[in-house]
């Protein structure tokens, strides 16, 4: 019985100065493993059907955002432009560029509907309705024109800023819930629409589910 | 020491992995997973549009408009800009859209192995086919048409006509009916009902808030003359032996018995005739005499009318400006030519027949082919009698048969021998959009594009009140391997080096529209109806004598009376029950797959029978197996049971749900007109 | 090695005596049949839907939440034991203290297990605890119910370490002294939190303003069925108890708890009893008389046929009078037929009030218009129930064999 | 606790006219094409089936020939006071404050039923099974409403989407979105009643028809006296039919007009 408790003592002393060491270990790992391996495994990369180039576009073809990208009359948002759009100006090859010539021949003259493909990467899924045409530039800068001086600035809060890339980023999909990592989330959407600042006067934006979710 | 360690080890991974964000990130992961899983299917965004075109499916020709998005059709909506049903939609067209997506729709050319089975063809070995048999059977010939609205009549009519033969016919309607008595009567065109102008309606038998005529736009004028906050401008009144979905909003309900519309039809106009009415008539003497038999008590005695509301109906009558008494058979055809006839007297003993609000004789529909049949020859050909008399050997069986969306096995009783014949006839084709009974017993089934896929029109269909047009209008690309019938057939006479004056469907609609005095193109652009005004006067018409006191001596039912009740949202013959259409479906009309047969406490006494209780529904013609249920808006002595049900083909929302009503009625033959009558039926409720 | 004794014998609490292994494998066949019948069904409804279910719209809730409702009530021995014992400090109930624990941790246990499986979307279920809508008497039960089981794990969990297996062990011994010591904090806890949930159940149905069966408001506060569901989980929970032991001891032939104690157990809830049945009698008056009138109702609306009909009212009501009867008057009670009558009659009528108040309450028509509708449970409901019977005679037969449970055990079945 | 009943600038409202209604379901197929709710191959069990809008036949009571019958179209009654809003544990359901529309969020629905055993309409609809279209049907989904997978509760929302499409249209054209015309918002059903008897709009805008109709001395809701406060009023000048839509004993008259806005 004495020998236990000696022994016991001894123990105590040791972990004193050496226990912490295995818990700190197992605590490393776990964190590493968590906070970086994780996420890794968890994260699907896509690439985009047609390596897009969208300074070439704007700059070149002297395209602006809104001719792809715009409210219908009907007050809903074009998105991303239908085949037939691309096929306006791209129905047989402009350039020698072989994206292009991949995208007439797979998309164009197949009549596969690159809307379909394309990833979007702030897409939403289908329970969220977002207006385009609510979040317009108009209203919003009548307080925040410090913070977005030209209408990209108001895209670019929630979207990648695509217009500057030549090639489209890398598309990070969630493998268990299918989200784009880029996508934007609810906390997000309840940073202004939480805020009763913005219940009266110019916005009018109510915090009631069904403004976001149908 | 070591299992210390290793504790503590684990312990401090339970506490990074409970700082680092792994565990919280999958709870939330998890629950995307379930807002979104993949085999539940995603929404698929694009721009929407509305094209304004009609229904095709339903009988009644009702205006719709239907939104596509990114080029897919989502749905069909009423038509607010189209003044026939402003906005209205019957539950039938409403379906319209999803109609086009069903697992019945025939997807490819099947042709039917020696074995019973069906395999798929190409379109060129079906016209191969076609050209084969069509040229193989010359005159042998004959057509059965589903669509009695549509100018492509002409064009089959025309195409029959070039190959020698007269035998065109349509799927049972009240069409031939009432053109029959309009025309023994004096009617040198088609009958219209007038009923926007009208101030009182008085509708015997006929469902006209569900299934006569032009639904939609019968609506629509019940809806103007009956406004929420101000007094009603129209009277409505229904004599029917169920307050069906007329009787329940109409101002007035008068029972009746089933198979009775003529005599109450009589012992109205003989009640008119004693007030005096119609003195200044032709041949008046002759019809006193003819209604005389028709007295209260009679009427009491046969009808199971109650005097009172009678009486009210009389005075109605006589005290409004413009009343109407209109007629037809409670299962929307089958019901004889005496009804209506009896209406036509009725009002022209209110000196109301051709006037407005009335009855008015509208212009014949001219053909669009020179070959074609005239429209009251192709309406007086009878498929009962032409069906009957093959099958008694009487007549010989023609080789070749054409369907057209038509489903006549499905439609029409058992004694009709709708199935002898078809046994008789060497091959039969079928165009066809869905997988029905009839096409199942066809040598050859050709997926027929609907009504949404291709050119086609809706011309003054059955209760329209002026002649009118509608255009329909492919607003989507056929799905699957559909092609239109009437390019098909166009094709098929080129072939066979016919001539019928026609290159395509569209130009046979713009002839017809020509004719008319439309303008093709605005009406292709705007979706909307086009109207005349044409009518002949009235003064060719007088009271009928001879064959309508032969009709009257038709055989009434006693005992116990089948009400088939008719709801367009059950669908069609050619179309099933549609996807969405079940749970319109009440559950006292289908219980699980029992067909429910309604009536009241005093019948059920009677029978020995209690709600809910399984009996069987027995005629001469067959059974069917039904469940009780009690509903006290309905005349003792009569059981109702839902039309509509008991296909045994289409796809599973229509596939063994309940029974056929017409696998109880059968076909007798009306005095006189010499039309088939089937809407009516004695029936014995057999218990256990 | 004594092989006069079973295999497992060194396992066993000291100074008591079991039953062979191979015996009590058999026995355990039992228990397992049902929870494979459990398993397959609950794996059916994850699977497949809780359309596998008979529940439909009208009866959302069924035969679970009955079962929910029942075991939560019946197992508030656990808590309403622990508070006489660590809080009031009865001495006598130390012997069955820690069997109510167990009981309790059964209870609750099954009814997370019920609820996980009742609920349409299991894996969002933590969003009861992170999206709480504070209005709800059922974000309450839920918080409440799973803080409690923490604690009934706890109570638990030391129980198990109580057992000789770890006597061995100076770390688990050091352990389980520790829990003992604060035992009665849990006890306070899990009593706290017990009178919230169990009221917050009663709550639950309460506040349904739109049916008739259920709505209560004013007499007490509002809602009254707070009050009823505590009281009647109180009377009926240490009498639960008492019944689970004298059934594990009739099985086993051994006895667990004094006949003295029992009769404590049955006293204090016949005392609760008597609290329970004025107050739910009265609730029936008003209404009856009062709310039922405002609705524009009758009582006779709210009955229909047999399955549906006042027999099954009155019943719940003369049962809990007879049960009175018998447990309250001292002669009576202290007749072993009359004292399990009492017992067993009490909870009959707190889970006939648990199945009225889901099913009944839920068949009444409350548009005028509408008829009554009929629920039967099916196969895959009974295989939930199944699930928790397995569950519970599996845990209860292998902790009986295995820790001291019982700690008079030894005691009273000296030979 | 119990909750307050709300107000809001905008309260949509439905006025039906029961004595314009033949029961004929164009209401109900329309709802369920707008709405994408799933087909069922067997929809006889009614208590299984999904009816946002539901259709009943009522009878006065009486034997042939004094019967008479109505047909009573029961959508959502979008509560002032609802059942259901305060008894949902994840706050899935809320009474909206554009409107007074009771949303149902699907996505936060765990699926507990505790909505459906406290609404005395019966409005609410569980998922018991996964939604399924078969052959193709899947294509006529339409992208306004989402889909719902099983173990979720699902209602009728007065078409809430129409309303959000009607205001970006409004933006889009540079109109304010808050002053939309009647005709702009609509519900699927009173669109396409042929009879015009479902009728629909802000009760509290002088301009909708709604208005004045629900001042009727014909209207009545249904089981008013439980204080649920709904936003869906019924017509009829028959007595008996608005004495059926809520409890009375024998001894109380009914037919007084209600005035409750």
């Amino acid at each position: 019985m004495e020998d236990k408790n000696q022994n016991l003592e001894n123990v105590t002393k040791k972990s004193a100065i050496l226990g912490l060491g295995p818990f700190i270990l197992g605590l490393t790992i776990a964190a590493i493993f968590g906070w970086h391996a994780f996420p890794e495994l968890m994260t699907k990369e896509l690439k985009q059907p047609v390596a897009f180039n969208h300074v070439v576009h704007i700059e070149q073809a002297g395209m602006t955002c809104e001719d792809c990208h715009y409210l219908r009359q009907d007050g809903t948002f074009s998105g991303v432009p239908t085949t037939a759009a691309c096929a306006e100006c791209h129905s047989s090859p402009i350039t020698e560029n072989q994206e292009e010539i991949r995208f007439i021949a797979e998309y164009v003259d197949k009549g596969v509907e690159i809307k379909d493909k394309w990833l979007v990467y702030q897409k939403q899924p289908d329970n969220v309705f977002f207006s385009h045409a609510a979040h317009n530039f108009e209203t919003c800068t009548q307080c925040h024109d410090y913070l977005y001086e030209t209408p990209q600035d108001l895209c670019n809060a929630c979207h990648l800023d695509v217009a500057s890339t030549t090639t489209p980023p890398v598309y990070k999909e969630n493998r268990l819930s299918g989200y784009s990592k880029n996508t934007m989330m609810m906390p997000t959407c309840e940073a202004c629409h939480a805020n009763p600042e913005h219940y009266d006067g110019i916005t009018r934006a109510t915090n009631a589910c069904a403004v976001c979710h149908k | 020491m070591e299992r210390r360690g290793f504790l503590k080890f684990a312990l401090g991974g339970v506490v990074g992995a409970v700082a680092s964000p792994m565990i919280w990130t999958t709870l939330y992961d998890l629950a995307y997973w379930t807002q979104n899983w993949g085999w539940i299917p995603r929404l698929k965004k694009g721009d929407s549009e509305y094209i304004a075109t009609v229904s095709k499916i339903c009988p009644g020709g009702t205006p719709i408009l239907v939104r596509l998005v990114g080029g897919r059709v989502i749905r069909t909506l009423g038509n607010p800009a189209n003044d026939i049903s402003e906005g209205g939609l019957t539950p039938l067209a409403a379906s319209e859209g999803q109609l086009l997506y069903t697992e019945s729709r025939i997807k490819r050319p099947l042709l039917r192995a020696p074995d019973g089975g069906y395999r798929v063809i190409s379109w060129e070995k079906a016209e191969g086919i076609l050209k084969e048999k069509t040229r193989a059977a010359k005159e042998s010939c004959a057509f059965i048409s589903g669509d009695a609205s549509s100018s492509l009549n002409d064009l089959f009519s025309a195409f029959l006509v070039a190959n020698g033969s007269l035998d065109y016919f349509f799927m049972p309607n009240e069409q031939n009916a009432a053109e029959k008595a309009w025309e023994l009567m004096g009617g040198r065109g088609r009958v219209g009902y007038d009923l926007e102008k009208s101030d009182y309606v008085l509708s015997i038998g006929a469902n006209i808030m569900e299934s006569w005529g032009t639904v939609a736009r019968n609506r629509k004028i019940f809806k103007n003359t009956h406004p929420t906050d101000a007094e009603r401008t129209m009277t409505l009144v229904f004599a029917g032996a169920m307050q069906n979905n007329t009787a329940v909003v109409s101002d007035l309900w008068l029972p009746t018995l089933p198979g009775t519309e003529a005599i109450l039809g009589m012992g109205i106009c003989r009640e008119l005739v004693s007030r005096g009415m119609g003195k200044s008539l032709k041949g008046i003497e002759e019809f006193t005499k003819i209604v005389q038999p028709y007295t209260l008590e009679m009427l009491k005695l046969e009808c199971g009318i109650l005097p009172d509301r009678f009486h009210t109906i009389i005075e109605g009558l006589l005290q409004a400006k413009r009343p109407l008494v209109l007629a037809g058979s409670s299962m929307g055809h089958g019901g004889g030519a005496a009804p209506i006839m009896a209406a036509i007297a009725a009002n022209m003993l209110l000196g109301r027949l051709g006037q407005d609000g009335n009855m008015i004789d509208l212009p014949l529909p001219r053909k669009c082919l020179a070959l074609a049949q005239a429209y009251r020859r192709a309406h007086a050909n009878d498929l009962v009698d032409f069906s009957q008399k093959i099958a008694e050997g009487k007549k010989t069986a023609p080789k070749l048969l054409f369907l057209y969306e038509a489903n006549p096995l499905y439609a029409w009783p058992k004694n009709a021998r709708i199935q002898e014949c078809l046994d008789a006839i060497d091959y039969k084709i079928s165009f066809s959009g869905f997988w029905d009974e009839t096409s199942a017993q066809c040598d050859l089934v050709l997926p027929s594009a609907l009504g949404l896929e291709r050119f086609d029109d809706v011309y003054t269909p059955y209760g329209s009140g002026f002649e009118n047009w509608t255009l329909a209008k492919p607003v989507a690309e056929p799905r699957y391997q559909a092609r239109p019938a009437g390019e098909v057939i166009i094709a098929l006479a080129e072939e066979l080096g016919l001539n019928l004056g026609v290159s395509d469907v569209p130009s046979l609609l713009i002839s017809r529209a020509k004719d008319i005095g439309a303008d093709f193109q605005e009406y292709l652009e705007n979706g909307l109806t086009y109207r005349t005004s044409a009518r002949y006067d009235n003064d060719w018409f007088h009271l009928p004598s001879g064959i309508l006191r032969e009709a009257m001596t038709s055989k009434i039912e006693t005992g116990i009376r089948l009400l088939p009740h008719v709801v367009y949202g059950i669908g069609s013959p050619s179309t099933g029950i549609p996807p969405y259409a079940n749970r319109i479906i009440a559950d006292y009309q289908l219980k699980q797959n029992l067909t429910v047969a309604q009536m009241n406490t005093e019948t059920a006494r009677k029978l020995d029978v209690v709600h809910g209780e399984k009996v069987k529904l027995e005629t001469d013609n067959g059974s069917i197996d039904v469940v009780i249920a009690l509903f006290e808006g309905i005349m003792t002595g009569v059981v109702s049971v839902t039309a509509g049900l008991g296909h045994t083909e289409f796809d599973r929302y229509s596939i063994n749900k309940g029974d056929n009503i017409l696998n109880l009625t059968h076909v007798h033959i009306e005095a006189g007109t010499g039309l088939p009558i089937w809407s009516d039926s004695g029936v014995k409720v057999v218990k256990g | 090695m004594d092989y006069s004794k079973p295999l497992d014998a060194a396992l066993f609490p000291k100074g008591c005596e079991r039953c062979s292994l191979t015996k009590f494998s058999m026995w355990m066949c039992v228990p397992i049949w049902h929870l494979i019948f459990g398993t397959v069904a609950a794996l059916v409804v994850f699977g497949g839907g809780l359309g596998y279910t008979a529940l439909d719209n009208r009866f959302g809730f069924g035969l679970w939440i009955t079962l929910d409702l029942a075991i939560i009530a019946l197992g508030a021995g656990a808590f309403f034991t622990g508070l006489l014992r660590y809080i009031l400090n009865i001495e006598e109930l130390k012997s069955v203290v820690n069997f109510t624990a167990l009981l309790g941790f059964l209870c609750y246990t099954s009814a997370m297990v019920i609820l996980v499986l009742d609920i349409g979307q299991p894996l969002r279920s933590w969003f009861g605890y992170w999206y709480p809508n504070s209005h709800s008497m059922l974000t309450e039960v839920i918080f409440c119910i799973s803080c409690y089981c923490i604690v009934l794990t706890i109570e638990y969990v030391s129980l198990i370490l109580d057992s000789d297996a770890f006597s061995g062990n100076k770390y688990i011994q050091h352990l389980a002294h520790n829990f003992h010591v604060y035992m009665p904090l849990f006890a306070g806890i899990g009593a706290f939190l017990s009178t919230f949930h169990q009221g917050s159940l009663g709550g639950m149905y309460g506040v349904l303003f739109g049916r008739p069966y259920l709505f209560r408001e004013g007499f007490f506060v509002w809602p009254w069925t707070f009050f009823l569901y505590l009281l009647s989980a109180v009377s009926a929970g240490p009498m639960f108890s008492v019944i689970v032991i004298t059934i594990m001891e009739k099985f086993t032939g051994r006895k667990f708890v004094s006949w003295k104690v029992k009769q404590l157990m049955g006293k204090i809830g016949g005392t609760m009893l008597v609290v329970y049945t004025i107050a739910k009698c009265l609730d029936s008056y008003v209404w009856i008389h009062d709310l039922l009138p405002r609705a524009g109702n009758t009582f006779d609306e709210m009955f229909f046929g047999f399955i549906y009909s006042e027999i099954w009212f009155w019943t719940e009501h003369i049962t809990l009078i007879v049960a009175i009867l018998f447990l309250v008057i001292p002669r009576i009670r202290r007749i072993p037929f009359f004292f399990y009558t009492g017992l067993l009659l009490t909870c009959y009528s707190v889970v006939l009030n648990r199945y009225l108040m889901t099913v009944q309450a839920l068949g009444i028509p409350v548009l005028p218009f509408e008829n009554w509708t009929y629920y039967w449970p099916n196969w895959s409901e009974w295989g939930a129930f199944a699930f928790i019977f397995g569950y519970s005679v599996l845990s209860l037969s292998l902790t009986y064999r295995y820790t001291p449970v019982f700690p008079e055990e030894p005691e009273l079945n000296k030979k | 606790m119990a909750g307050e009943i709300k107000e809001f600038e905008r309260k949509w409202g439905m006025v039906i006219d029961l004595d314009k209604c033949t029961g004929c379901g164009a209401c109900v197929m329309s709802c369920q094409a707008e709405n994408n709710v799933a087909p069922q191959d067997d929809a006889t069990n009614k208590l299984r089936a999904h009816t946002w809008l539901f259709i009943y036949r009522l009878s006065n009571g009486k034997q042939y020939p004094e019967h008479s019958t109505v047909y009573l179209p029961r959508p959502c009654m979008q509560c002032g006071k609802p059942t259901c809003v305060e008894v949902c544990p994840v706050i899935a359901t809320e009474k909206g404050e554009d409107g007074g529309i009771v949303s149902q969020v699907t996505p936060r629905c765990i699926g507990c039923r505790y909505c459906m055993a406290s609404c005395p309409y019966h409005a609410r609809y569980f998922n018991w099974f996964d939604p399924h279209w078969p052959g193709d049907l899947a294509e006529a989904l339409s992208p306004d409403v989402s889909t719902r997978p099983r173990g979720v509760v699902e209602k009728c929302t007065f078409c809430h989407h129409r309303w959000m499409l009607a205001k970006d249209k409004a933006i889009a054209n540079n109109e304010d979105p808050l002053a939309i015309a009647e005709s702009e918002y609509q519900t699927s059903c009173a669109e396409t009643c042929p009879n015009g008897a479902i009728y629909f709009g802000d009760l509290k805008n002088p301009d909708h028809k709604v208005h004045q109709l629900s001042q009727s001395p014909f209207a009545f809701r249904l089981l008013e006296r439980l204080g649920t406060e709904p936003q869906v009023y019924y017509l009829s000048k028959r007595e008996w039919v608005r004495r059926l839509g809520d409890n009375y004993l024998d001894d109380e008259k009914t037919g007084q007009p209600l005035r409750k806005l």
